[in-house]
């Protein structure tokens, strides 16, 4: 992975090994807001704005205080530090500059933070030692997967609300589902990259 | 086991933990957003089942605008009186007294005194049935009793009686208005409270049509806008409407209607009483009663004759020295 | 201004005593875990080089010279008995189907190859990953060095590899990387 | 709530992963077999019991306005302790596990255990409610990872309990058995739910 071109990373991201459908990263906010498109659209939007952020953000702690200082297995509790309270800073500012994004966005922000798709991906970021360039659009593919499987999502869950499901299978089991088809689909891009 | 390494770690991390811990709560205080203390208090009181009835989206909608002064006090029907007032308090203003309103199906055409016209086997919902020729009923303004007011009840006021016509208990009514906008017949009216006259009827058709359909229904025929002493009621396109403001619930129109159509509480019709001490005997009250139930002649003692008597309140307002008591 | 410093401080004080909390466990354990990680690194090549007591990495620029032919080699390590030198383990990272998959080959100083083993992979579970089962890589052993190997579909001759069902990709990635080992070797000793 | 009471509460009546949904990240990934399932199972367990006793115990120091960073920091130390000791002398399970380690931090049964429940309540109950939830996950995870590698390979455990005439459903490994496996099983569990509730 570490020596593709910026292209090959973002398919890679997005498609063949997609954050939600085949690394299973960040599946709490796939299922919990994706019931409507909207709903599912500004999560999108307010994940691919926080990965971005702490993808980069990430890659400087690693790389000028974590490694420098030989105190690597403070990777996790130092990357989780960094995404929580670049969250909570996102949420204020958000709050104060735009109410109206903030009243669209403001009720997932929080949610960020204990998505896995944003510690996964700072993660890996390091486990593929991606240089600056790679790592931005590494983030930014892995953001746009997961708002693509969520909208997708979304768009089919709003068609399933009006179809006859049987009784034990309404709500999440039949999500799963829906899912797991979703999730076959997108191996078929597997071993594009 | 190096020391510093252990000391580097904590203090890198402590570090860090300084640098957003600072900064987190220099931004909450320099992008601090001053929210409404008074919308947060108003929040509390509302009853909290975002009905929507106030117009606002849900109660935090309507707490925003109450505390911006876009809205009203005693704007939540479903809070009530008690809710409107502790809002007021908290927005210091005086809330003057609304009359509490209850939502009523105007139909009394159940399966026994309605013809149908055909029998409907489809699903079992209002809307839908109401698409299929207007409905089983033969009165295409009655209500179909198929539960789609029942289902949009959040309070479960609104049971089915077994004559399949829809029923509301007025305790219950919040007046949130949902069952209003759901009813493919348009047949729930706002309706007082304490109102115990009421026209029971949504037909706009006249005379044979309806006697041919149903019972009870009114056929236009307006006995009761003549026979009614308040004129309180109204009248327009074949069909009876009570103005609630003018009406003091003497039942008189319900005793005259041919077809029945205005359901009336008679056991709950008010009797006046003199009180003898204090009449003198001045007979305005004798004058301003319109069926004549009081008898006495001038300077003495008036007595109210209870048959007669239909508790409309004239002769009690006009009483000079207020001896006249409704019971 | 006040209530800045107290949260500062705060999150400073708990932050602190976890990083103290992990330095000390890391200080415990840091050594099992080097530990470990060696083990599993000598335990590949010991398999595929039975005979060795001891493994001593070549030298450098021969090393990197190889490298730079061919960056699919990423160790090797001379095998010694008794002080002199009895084989060569070669680690090499060809693209498989999901990613790299590290192939280990042990060839002796007679041209023979003693063993074959898989690393860390990524290939598709059940399909790709079977190629760590004894049954696919058993294949290589005491394959002579002398003609490539080749990979084929069924009834496998001399010089030649039955592929794993439904993962040809990665029984050529595994067969390259035993190719390239045989190259190094080559070059190493010089025949 | 009463320490017993919250035990057997994570465990059946508020399971988090077939009623509550939580922690779904680690539960899909993680559960290609049965013996991974407990592994993580058990190392969220200890993590969680872990974060909530100290949570307990701080609950009342931490403002709230820096309560998220906090509770993670607290989270994410017990994490790489656990991490730690789990590649030091348990390198297999290591291995398998993978990047799924560093994701218990952001489980989000943790933190919303710590959240709702620690920050809350008394020590004594917030230990029973880690360790109720913490099993309550793992025969979750164990139960799924059991389902998958049942039809996925044919065994349980590592134990081949079909022999060779079996063809298993390679799908169950992959990323959607996952979906479709616990989707199943919650249309299971809410089937008797519903069974019951008709009963009672």
């Amino acid at each position: 992975m570490e020596n593709f071109g910026i292209f090959a990373i973002l398919i890679s991201s997005i498609l063949v090994n997609n954050f939600v459908l085949s690394r299973f990263l960040g599946i709490c906010p796939f299922l919990g807001v994706s019931k409507q498109v909207e709903t599912a659209f500004g999560m999108g939007m307010a994940v691919t704005f926080v990965m971005t952020l702490a993808g980069v953000i990430t890659y400087f702690v690693q790389k000028f205080i974590l490694v420098p200082l030989d105190i690597v297995y403070l990777q996790w509790v130092a990357f989780i530090l960094v995404i929580a309270s670049l969250v909570q800073f996102v949420e204020i500012v958000l709050q104060k500059i735009s109410p109206t994004l903030y009243q669209a966005l403001g009720v997932f922000l929080p949610l960020i933070t204990t998505n896995c798709a944003v510690l996964g991906l700072a993660l890996l970021n390091i486990q593929y030692n991606f240089n600056l360039v790679q790592t931005i659009f590494h983030s930014i593919g892995a953001a746009i997967g997961f708002s693509l499987a969520i909208v997708l999502f979304a768009g089919i869950r709003e068609k399933l609300e009006i179809a006859d499901v049987p009784v034990p299978f309404k709500g999440f089991p039949i999500a799963l589902i829906t899912a797991s088809l979703m999730s076959i689909a997108f191996l078929g891009f597997a071993g594009l990259v | 086991m190096d020391l510093n390494n252990i000391l580097l770690a904590s203090v890198s991390l402590g570090g860090m933990g300084l640098l957003f811990g600072a900064s987190l709560a220099y931004a909450s205080q320099k992008f601090a957003v001053e929210i409404d203390p008074k919308a947060l208090a108003i929040r509390d009181v509302l009853p909290g089942a975002n009905c929507g009835a106030c117009g606002f989206p849900g109660c935090d909608g309507f707490a925003n605008a109450v505390a911006d002064g876009r809205a009203p006090a005693n704007g939540c029907p479903v809070g009530g009186a008690e809710c409107a007032q502790k809002v007021a308090e908290i927005m210091g203003v005086a809330v003057e007294e609304t009359v509490k309103k209850v939502a009523r199906v105007v139909c009394k055409g159940d399966n026994q005194k309605c013809k149908e016209k055909f029998e409907y086997f489809g699903i079992q919902d209002c809307k839908a049935a109401a698409m299929i020729g207007g409905g089983s009923k033969s009165c295409s303004y009655g209500c179909l009793g198929l539960g789609t007011c029942v289902k949009a009840c959040q309070f479960d006021a609104i049971e089915i009686t077994d004559g399949k016509i829809a029923r509301i208990i007025p305790e219950k009514c919040t007046a949130c208005g949902k069952c209003i906008e759901v009813c493919p017949k348009q047949v729930i009216h706002f309706v007082p409270f304490e109102q115990d006259v009421v026209v029971d009827c949504n037909n706009e058709e006249f005379g044979k049509t309806v006697k041919e359909k149903c019972s009870v229904g009114c056929i236009g025929c307006k006995i009761c806008v003549k026979a009614c002493p308040f004129d309180a009621m109204e009248f327009s396109n074949n069909l009876a409407k009570i103005n609630y403001e003018k009406c003091t619930n003497c039942m008189l129109c319900a005793e005259k209607c041919p077809t029945k159509a205005i359901y009336a509480n008679f056991e709950k019709r008010r009797k006046a009483e003199i009180i003898e001490e204090d009449c003198v005997g001045c007979t305005l009250c004798k004058k301003a009663c319109p069926v004549g139930a009081i008898e006495g002649e001038l300077k003495q003692k008036h007595k109210v004759n209870e048959e007669l008597c239909i508790g409309c309140g004239a002769c009690e307002q006009k009483c000079p020295k207020k001896t006249i008591k409704m019971k | 201004m006040r209530e800045i410093v107290k949260l500062g401080v705060i999150l400073l004080i708990i932050c602190s005593i976890a990083a103290l909390f992990l330095g000390l466990t890391y200080e415990f354990t840091i050594d099992q875990i080097l530990a470990q990680r060696k083990a599993i690194n000598e335990q590949a090549r010991k398999e595929v080089l039975p005979e060795a007591q001891e493994f001593k990495p070549i030298d450098e620029d021969v090393l990197n010279k190889i490298i730079s032919e061919n960056d699919t080699i990423k160790e090797i390590y001379g095998g010694y008995k008794e002080g002199n030198i009895i084989g060569y383990a070669i680690k090499t990272a060809p693209q498989g189907y999901g990613g790299p998959v590290e192939v280990i080959t042990g060839i002796s100083k007679d041209g023979k190859i003693s063993g074959v083993r898989i690393g860390n992979h990524l290939e598709t579970p059940g399909l790709g990953a079977n190629a760590t089962n004894p049954s696919f890589y058993k294949q290589y052993h005491n394959k002579s060095i002398d003609k490539k190997l080749e990979v084929v579909k069924a009834s496998p001759g001399e010089n030649e590899i039955q592929a794993l069902s439904g993962a040809t990709i990665t029984s050529d990635a595994v067969t390259d990387g035993v190719n390239y080992s045989i190259e190094a070797f080559k070059t190493i000793t010089g025949k | 709530m009463k320490p017993f009471k919250a035990l057997i509460n994570g465990l059946f009546k508020e399971n988090p992963v077939f009623i509550q949904l939580l922690g779904m990240c680690p539960t899909l990934a993680v559960t290609n077999s049965a013996i991974n399932g407990m592994g993580m199972g058990l190392a969220t367990t200890a993590v969680l019991l872990g974060s909530n006793t100290v949570i307990a115990v701080f609950r009342k120091f931490i403002p709230s306005k820096i309560r998220i960073p906090s509770f993670i920091v607290v989270i994410a130390s017990f994490v790489t302790i656990v991490g730690l000791i789990m590649e030091g002398y348990f390198p297999a399970l290591y291995k398998s596990l993978g990047l799924f380690i560093p994701l218990i931090v952001v489980n989000c049964l943790i933190l919303a255990r710590a959240e709702a429940f620690a920050s809350k309540n008394r020590v004594i109950s917030s230990v029973a409610d880690g360790l109720g939830m913490g099993l309550g996950f793992t025969w979750a995870l164990v139960l799924l990872g059991a389902v998958r590698e049942f039809f996925g390979t044919g065994n349980i455990f590592g134990i081949n309990l079909l022999g060779e005439s079996f063809k298993p459903a390679l799908i169950m490994i992959l990323p959607p058995g996952a979906f479709l496996a616990l989707g199943i099983l919650l249309a299971i569990y809410n089937a008797i739910k519903i069974k019951k509730m008709a009963k009672a």
